[in-house]
């Protein structure tokens, strides 16, 4: 049996204890999948497990909170939903976790860099390291690392961390190339130029807020502050200071939570970078408090919590 | 403590009025394993007079033993010599600072180096050897003989720069002779003056500070006196008859550079530790704590 | 809103470098400001007054004073407007004093400035909401802790007005180091018969209830409602049952323990009464001594104690008390004067410290009254007394002056002489300080009476030399040095917040100073209050005091702690976090840092998890509120809005 | 002596301060009756603790154009509260590292601990960091124009200095 | 004694002092701790406190025309007991370099022996005390000054007639040379 087959089975096996499966299932096309919400088991036929299994499920589960739900989870996935554990978002006895290790999704803002417009794909399949597939009648036989996920590049864990059901092999993690990454490379330029890339990048910003409500992380919802008047943090305007300020309340509230799932950047419809303030962001406090988001059920945020002397933080005096 | 080899400023006395100081130190450390190494080409640190007349010159001059020191590929020296110690202190010390290693190496020929510490050898004895070994390597206590330490004023003065032992009360060679079976009397003027550089000068000044400490040890029924700085040596041996003239007084007091005793306590030889260099007459005093 | 502003000269603390006319009227500019106006006074009887006609002829909903911190006057201006109907807290200061005209210099910039913070207050009032108290109950009760002079006086005070009383004494016996003392300044008069009869009234009020041999574990609550846990050490005897006969000290063969009531110049037994006078007069075993508890062997004491009070197995028992109030009074150690190790570091017999010399002065002391010195207990001819030892000495970390030294110096003087008429005392001093009744004629008459030389510089060293000791000073008003070979040295060693006092610190949430002495309220108006309300300071804790102005503030304590019980009921500080149940999704993470456990895992009627905090218990220090992503929990009256509005008033948002 | 208010390059700049109310605030009203001159540039905001202090209002302050924001509370071991600076150091810090990848100079924030009766170090603090906050000019705006001319994509800003580099 | 117009101070003096020693002298609050431990201060003309007070009252004449000053030898006790923490001794040094520099020379056998001693390193290297002696004496006149220790040291061994060698000596006249140049100012 294959990894899917076999993942089927389990779901169809532990859905009558359930309200509802989420899960992956085709889109208008090969190289898009949507969210399939399993109630029944004719429901789970339409399951996929693949390279265009983009989409984290765990942003769901908060919303769901109070009902008996199973999830199907990549590595990265089932980091959130650890983090949101950890942090009291979720029920652990309301949830049935579904892992298996994954080989890499696709990211369609590369694919389109390289093929232009994704209007009409005939199919797509991944065979080894390639991408193979046919657009506009053309076949194309693209490298999987060329076209995948930039997070997947240097992903450490391909295997879901927690699950009651793992179907299929662990994946082995990858080495990241060596080679600056672009945290480092950005970090080369000045502060000015760092400003000026941030103010250009926020006047392009059309605040659909896609970055918010795709992080897994973000759970204040209809709560948000950015929408808020009291507290009012930041107006509505779509000026590139408020959308910044927007940003930036965002890299404060993932602080030592931000699970590096790369959904925001992934959402942005503008391509904004925003993988760039989150890598800083979990750069800063893993440095700091030594300790990353999304490992461990039982760890206290780092940002709950103190030491008296703090080994890394130097004494303001 | 095999062979440790350690850089080593004698000091132009100890080339010439404290001979002795140099031979004894260098016999007891060598028997203890250590292998002093003579800094090459070193020069007169300046002393007292040249801080007297200038701190970048003496700086200058202590930095340029500091350089030659950096040469040898050290980074620690020794020198048995508080009034040196103090000024390649002094010299490692103001030479942190930007602006006045800049004055300090536009007067001389290689820069004086940022990381050299100089150290006593009294220091090395208590801390780099060990009261452990030096206690091992006695074979000769000598628990008639009853003794003064006397420190001076520069062995732990001033203490920020000095940092080492107790700038009151000093307890390092009297930990070290009671090591080698030596009875040392607790001693009131242990950093008082002995006048110091005025034994020229101003022998009147040194004579009276010099009496006042013979006259203590005397007082404590002490057989001799203690010592770890030439220039002490010198104010209380060399010219013990001026301080007697001058006070009224008769001592016969010996005085001892730490290492004589060291040595004698080893069983190493009197040649070695320079001991008929001594301008008072030891022997008498030797003979009745029972050393031959 | 209708604000009202009031700009204040404060004479011309302000007005010298702020221009308070330009400041008001620039200050009516700023949106719902309605009124402004500056004034000579605005916390004198016609400035408030001026306020309360202000609003009621402006219709005021709000009011912004622009003077002092409003450390200073806050809660004078809150009373202000609430005589005038407007809410408390629909009240905003500007610290246009401290934090402008006092330090700035530049007359156009200060007024800038003032503007600038007017605008602020402005702001925070504009998004302000008025906030009203809780009501709850007072526990009627105090307590005190430590049983020193000052102690004994707030616990006496307050337990003849009624008050129950808790007295904690860490010592097996209260009296503090007054008791040690032989006589007091500037009167020579008996210290034991001025603090004796106090001491037995401690005993016997039946208000008082005294914990000695304990001390303050732990402390949760609030004003009004603390909970202490007393820890009461064991001392391995059934106080309720001993009688104080004594019998067993005389009988303890383990007769050479230190005795620290002696300053450790004399030996008692394992088994001890501190001294006679002692209240409890109880029997205590120090079990680092006892022949039994080390050994296992001896059991002397209980076999001749008469009730069979003695018990080996005793431990230490914490005991919970509810109080209302809590006076500290924890008094002082003195300095570890053996960093001087020109003075002999401690090893000289001979020389021994100010409060060693009162016991070989005291009757009751180990030499009954009569000075020997401690080497070979001859009668001392030449007395040297040192001043300032760990006092106003900054290479040892002691830069402050112990106050009280320079005339317990001067009676040890006199005492001297009058023990011992043949002798001579000399006193090395650095400044003679002696402000206080009688207080300066008393050293005068030390010298011109008693004939202490009075010598004016400070002593480079002592040496042991036979059997005198060799002080070397300086006498820098004749530019001399000068040697005096002593009999006896007493150091007029400088005094330091008592052993553990930073741990109490820390358990009462009260702050300390530099020098480790707890902090007052403020210096000159709140002297014995602490930034904790229902803590009061007494005596030496809060910094170095002599006996008269230790016995003041301790009754200024209990008048404290009257004041707060004379209220049925206490009214919250309702500047305390809320929860917008609304927006709360829950989380808890708001719980998790709550220092004081004020905010309860708690549900709506929905059973959806939500935050509630106990507004008693909310100390108001806001780190919830950072801690909530949504802004769920808001601290009032430093809400986010408010803040954010002070920032905007400053830097106002930026437009494209 | 430092020269204190002779800062006569331009003016004033905007200096945010938030302060404790038990410690710093203290300090800086004891600063003031001890007459020790300051220069006029900081503008102070009280809340009850560091542990109050959010790092959004500092970014609020920083992206409305403050040229400087100056946060100080009581020395770690001595809050009012026992435990807020303990949480203000956590976020504060967590925030002055994460500043440099905005483009935000991080000198322009500064957290300190000044006591209640640290009257004169309060002095030191305004003096040393407005001389700071001045040398370091007016903070950048959001608001300013930036050059069209320039490729702004990420991989515009980091190609450029392949090219350049090359 | 004459007055001293307290309005007439040398200021500069007093800031010059607190350049040179990196001392505050404000702190000094005139304990007499530095008099009382001094070991030479009966050697003295001022003690070394009311040096420091009237270094404070900017008194430069009185302060730099003072024996005492030359005859520090020092040994730090000042330094080691003060309680502010002063280096009185670096100021002491400082005021020997100031009198130096202002042609006060009031124990000239002192200046004599530094003189030579510094004049015995710039030509040999290293320290030679023969010539120091030799020096000295003809600096002062002193002809007889040790003569009796020399018996003594002779048999001792310890009167080396030649100076004891080194390597490029001409490396410290080097030093000395530059020094006089001024180079390091």
């Amino acid at each position: 049996m294959n990894v899917l087959e076999t993942m089927k089975k389990c779901i169809r096996e532990a859905l009558p204890d359930l309200d509802m499966v989420m899960g992956w299932e085709q889109g208008f096309d090969t190289l898009h999948a949507t969210p399939l919400f399993m109630e029944t088991a004719e429901d789970v036929d339409r399951l996929i497990l693949g390279p265009t299994c983009v989409q984290s499920l765990a942003v769901h589960l908060p919303s769901l909170k109070g009902k008996k739900i199973g999830v199907v989870v990549k590595g990265c996935d089932s980091r959130a939903v650890v983090q949101l554990l950890s942090e009291n978002l979720l029920n652990r006895e309301n949830l049935v976790i579904f892992g298996f290790g994954c080989d890499g999704v696709v990211s369609l803002s590369r694919l389109k860099k390289k093929l232009g417009a994704l209007d009409f794909i005939e199919s797509a399949e991944k065979k080894d390291d390639r991408l193979c597939i046919e657009i506009n009648g053309e076949q194309q036989d693209l490298p999987f690392d060329d076209i995948c996920a930039p997070k997947c590049l240097t992903c450490s864990r391909p295997n879901a961390i927690i699950s009651d059901h793992f179907a299929g092999p662990q994946r082995t993690p990858r080495i990241p190339a060596k080679g600056k990454t672009a945290l480092e490379k950005f970090e080369e330029k000045s502060l000015p130029e760092r400003f000026d890339f941030w103010k250009a990048q926020m006047q392009r910003c059309v605040r659909c807020y896609a970055c918010r409500d795709s992080c897994p992380m973000c759970v204040c919802r209809d709560h948000c502050v950015a929408v808020s008047r009291n507290p009012h943090f930041v107006s509505q305007e779509a000026t590139a200071s408020e959308n910044f300020m927007f940003q930036l309340i965002h890299v404060m509230h993932l602080a030592g939570r931000c699970v590096s799932c790369g959904e925001c950047e992934r959402a942005c419809p503008m391509d904004i970078p925003l993988g760039l303030l989150r890598a800083k962001s979990t750069e800063v406090t893993s440095a700091l408090f030594n300790q990353e988001a999304g490992l461990d059920q039982e760890a206290v945020l780092p940002l709950l919590s103190f030491n008296i002397e703090e080994e890394t933080i130097e004494e303001h005096d | 403590m095999n062979n440790t080899v350690i850089a080593y400023y004698p000091g132009c006395s100890g080339k010439g009025s404290s001979a002795e100081y140099d031979l004894s130190t260098r016999t007891v450390l060598r028997h203890l394993g250590v292998d002093a190494l003579e800094v090459e080409n070193w020069s007169c640190c300046g002393s007292s007079p040249a801080h007297a007349v200038d701190h970048v010159l003496s700086a200058a001059l202590s930095g340029r033993n500091l350089a030659r020191v950096r040469s040898m590929g050290h980074d620690l020296v020794t020198t048995p010599c508080p009034s040196c110690l103090s000024n390649l202190k002094n010299a490692a010390h103001a030479v942190r600072d930007d602006d006045v290693r800049a004055k300090v190496n536009s007067l001389l020929d290689e820069e004086c180096p940022t990381d050299v510490e100089a150290i006593s050898t009294l220091q090395f004895f208590l801390e780099q050897v060990g009261l452990d070994t030096i206690q091992e390597a006695v074979v000769n206590p000598m628990p008639t003989l009853r003794v003064v330490c006397y420190y001076g004023c520069l062995t732990t003065r001033p203490p920020k720069l000095m940092c080492f032992d107790d700038p009151e009360n000093p307890m390092s060679m009297d930990n070290i002779l009671e090591c080698c079976g030596i009875e040392v009397i607790p001693f009131p003027l242990k950093v008082d003056c002995c006048g110091a550089a005025f034994g020229m000068p101003r022998n009147d000044i040194s004579s009276r500070l010099s009496g006042n400490i013979l006259n203590m040890a005397s007082e404590l029924e002490a057989d001799a006196v203690v010592v770890a700085c030439p220039l002490c040596q010198m104010n209380l041996d060399l010219r013990q008859n001026q301080v007697n003239k001058a006070c009224g007084t008769h001592h016969q007091m010996p005085i001892f550079y730490f290492t004589q005793l060291m040595g004698l306590s080893m069983g190493l030889s009197k040649k070695n530790l320079g001991l008929s260099k001594l301008a008072v007459n030891p022997e008498p005093c030797l003979a009745r704590a029972g050393v031959r | 809103m209708h604000i009202g502003v009031f700009v204040c000269h404060c004479g011309s603390n302000i007005s010298g470098t702020v221009d308070c006319p330009q400041t008001a009227k620039a200050a009516g500019e700023f949106p719902d400001v309605v009124y402004s106006t500056d004034e000579m006074y605005t916390c004198s009887e016609p400035g408030q007054e001026s306020i309360i006609r202000a609003i009621k002829e402006h219709n005021l909903d709000g009011v912004v004073v622009a003077s002092c911190s409003p450390r200073m006057h806050e809660a004078t201006f809150r009373r202000t407007v609430e005589r005038a109907g407007l809410n408390p807290y629909m009240f905003e200061m500007a610290n246009i004093r401290e934090h402008v005209s006092w330090v700035g210099r530049d007359k156009a910039l200060n007024t800038r400035k003032a503007i600038d913070l007017i605008g602020m207050a402005v702001a925070k009032l504009r998004n302000g909401t008025p906030l009203f108290s809780e009501r709850f109950n007072v526990t009627r009760k105090l307590m005190v802790i430590g049983g020193g002079v000052a102690g004994i006086q707030a616990a006496l005070d307050a337990a003849d007005s009624g008050i129950e009383v808790v007295l904690v004494e860490r010592e097996t016996t209260i009296g503090g180091k007054m008791a040690k003392l032989d006589k007091t300044f500037p009167t020579i008069d008996c210290s034991s018969c001025v603090l004796g009869p106090k001491m037995v009234e401690v005993a016997q009020h039946p208000k008082i209830t005294l914990y000695a041999a304990s001390e303050v574990d732990n402390v949760s609550g609030y004003v009004g409602n603390f909970t202490v846990q007393v820890r009461k050490r064991a001392v391995y005897v059934d106080w309720d049952a001993c009688t104080g006969c004594g019998l067993c000290t005389e009988k303890c063969p383990s007769r050479k323990t230190p005795d620290p009531f002696n300053e450790l110049i004399a030996t008692t037994t394992a088994i001890n009464i501190p001294f006679p006078q002692a209240i409890p007069k109880k029997a205590t075993i120090n079990p680092d001594y006892c022949l039994q508890l080390t050994k296992g062997k001896c059991g002397v004491c209980a076999k001749v104690c008469p009730v069979g009070c003695i018990d080996f197995e005793q431990q230490d028992k914490i005991e919970e008390v509810q109080v209302g109030a809590i006076v500290v009074a924890t008094g002082y150690d003195l300095f570890d004067y053996s960093v001087y190790k020109q003075y002999g570091a401690g090893k000289l017999p001979d020389v021994i410290t100010s409060l060693q010399y009162e016991r070989l002065l005291n009757a009751s002391g180990p030499t009954g009254g009569h000075v020997l010195r401690p080497s070979d207990g001859a009668e001392p001819k030449h007395v040297v007394f040192i001043q300032c030892v760990g006092s106003r000495d900054k290479s040892k970390g002691r830069a402050y002056c112990s106050s009280f030294c320079c005339m317990y110096t001067a009676k040890q003087a006199i005492l001297t002489k009058s023990h011992l008429p043949d002798s001579q005392s000399y006193v090395f001093y650095m400044d003679i300080r002696s402000p206080g009744k009688g207080y300066d004629e008393f050293t005068r008459r030390t010298q011109e009476l008693y004939g202490a030389q009075y010598i004016r510089g400070r002593v480079s060293s002592i040496h042991q030399h036979g059997s005198s000791l060799v002080v070397r000073g300086a006498d820098t008003l004749a530019g001399m040095q000068v040697e005096i070979k002593a009999d006896l040295v007493v150091l007029a060693v400088g005094i330091e917040p008592s052993r553990n006092s930073q741990k109490l610190a820390a358990t009462l949430h009260i702050s300390a100073d530099t020098d480790g002495f707890f902090m007052e309220g403020h210096p000159k108006l709140k002297p014995v209050e602490t930034n904790t309300a229902g803590v009061f300071l007494a005596g030496c804790c809060q910094g170095p005091r002599d006996i008269p102005t230790s016995v003041s503030m301790g009754s200024a304590a209990a008048a404290k702690a009257m004041v707060l019980f004379s209220n049925e009921q206490l009214e919250s500080d309702p500047q305390v976090a809320t929860v917008n149940a609304t927006r709360c999704v829950g989380c808890y993470k708001c719980v998790k840092t709550c220092p004081f456990g004020a905010i309860l895992e708690s549900e709506d009627r929905w059973k959806n998890p939500k935050a509630e905090v106990l507004p008693t218990i909310c100390k108001g220090c806001g780190i919830c509120s950072v801690t909530c992503p949504h802004g769920a929990i808001q601290l009032n009256h430093f809400t986010d809005n408010q803040l954010l509005a002070e920032v905007n008033a400053i830097c106002p948002l930026p437009t494209i | 002596m430092p020269p204190s208010n002779d800062l006569k390059d331009g003016g004033e700049l905007r200096i945010i301060g938030f302060l404790c109310n038990w410690c710093s605030y203290s300090g800086a009203d004891a600063a003031g009756v001890a007459r020790l001159e300051q220069p006029t540039d900081l503008r102070i905001i009280r809340t009850p603790c560091t542990g109050r202090i959010d790092p959004l209002f500092i970014l609020r302050a920083l992206i409305n154009g403050a040229d400087g924001v100056l946060v100080s509370g009581c020395h770690p071991g001595d809050c009012h509260y026992v435990e807020g600076n303990f949480h203000a150091r956590r976020r504060l810090e967590t925030l002055k590292r994460i500043l440099p990848i905005s483009g935000i100079d991080p000198e322009r924030f500064k957290y300190t601990w000044v006591s209640a009766s640290e009257s004169g170090r309060w002095q030191e603090t305004v003096r040393e960091f407005t001389a700071k906050i001045h040398a370091l000019g007016p903070a950048p705006r959001m608001t300013d124009v930036v050059s069209r001319s320039k490729d702004l994509s990420l991989e515009g800003l980091l190609l450029q200095d392949e090219n350049g580099g090359a | 004694m004459q007055a001293i117009t307290i309005q007439e101070q040398d200021n500069d003096f007093r800031a010059e002092v607190e350049r040179r020693s990196g001392q505050s002298m404000v702190e000094c609050y005139q304990c007499g701790n530095c008099t009382a431990g001094c070991p030479f201060d009966f050697a003295y003309d001022l003690p070394v406190s009311k040096i420091m007070r009237l270094v404070q009252l900017g008194q430069r004449e009185i302060v730099l025309s003072c024996h005492s000053i030359w005859l520090c030898a020092s040994c730090k006790t000042c330094t080691t007991r003060c309680p502010n923490s002063i280096d009185v001794a670096k100021i002491m040094d400082v005021l020997r370099h100031m009198a130096r520099e202002s042609g006060h020379i009031k124990e000239r056998t002192v200046k004599a022996f530094e003189d030579s001693f510094l004049a015995s390193v710039k030509k040999t290297g290293r320290l030679h005390e023969v010539g120091v002696a030799l020096g000295y004496e003809m600096r002062t006149g002193r002809f007889l000054t040790d003569i009796d220790l020399v018996q003594t040291m002779v048999s001792k061994g310890k009167l080396s007639i030649k100076p004891h060698s080194m390597h490029n000596s001409d490396q410290v006249a080097e030093i000395f040379k530059r020094f006089n140049g001024g180079i390091h100012e």
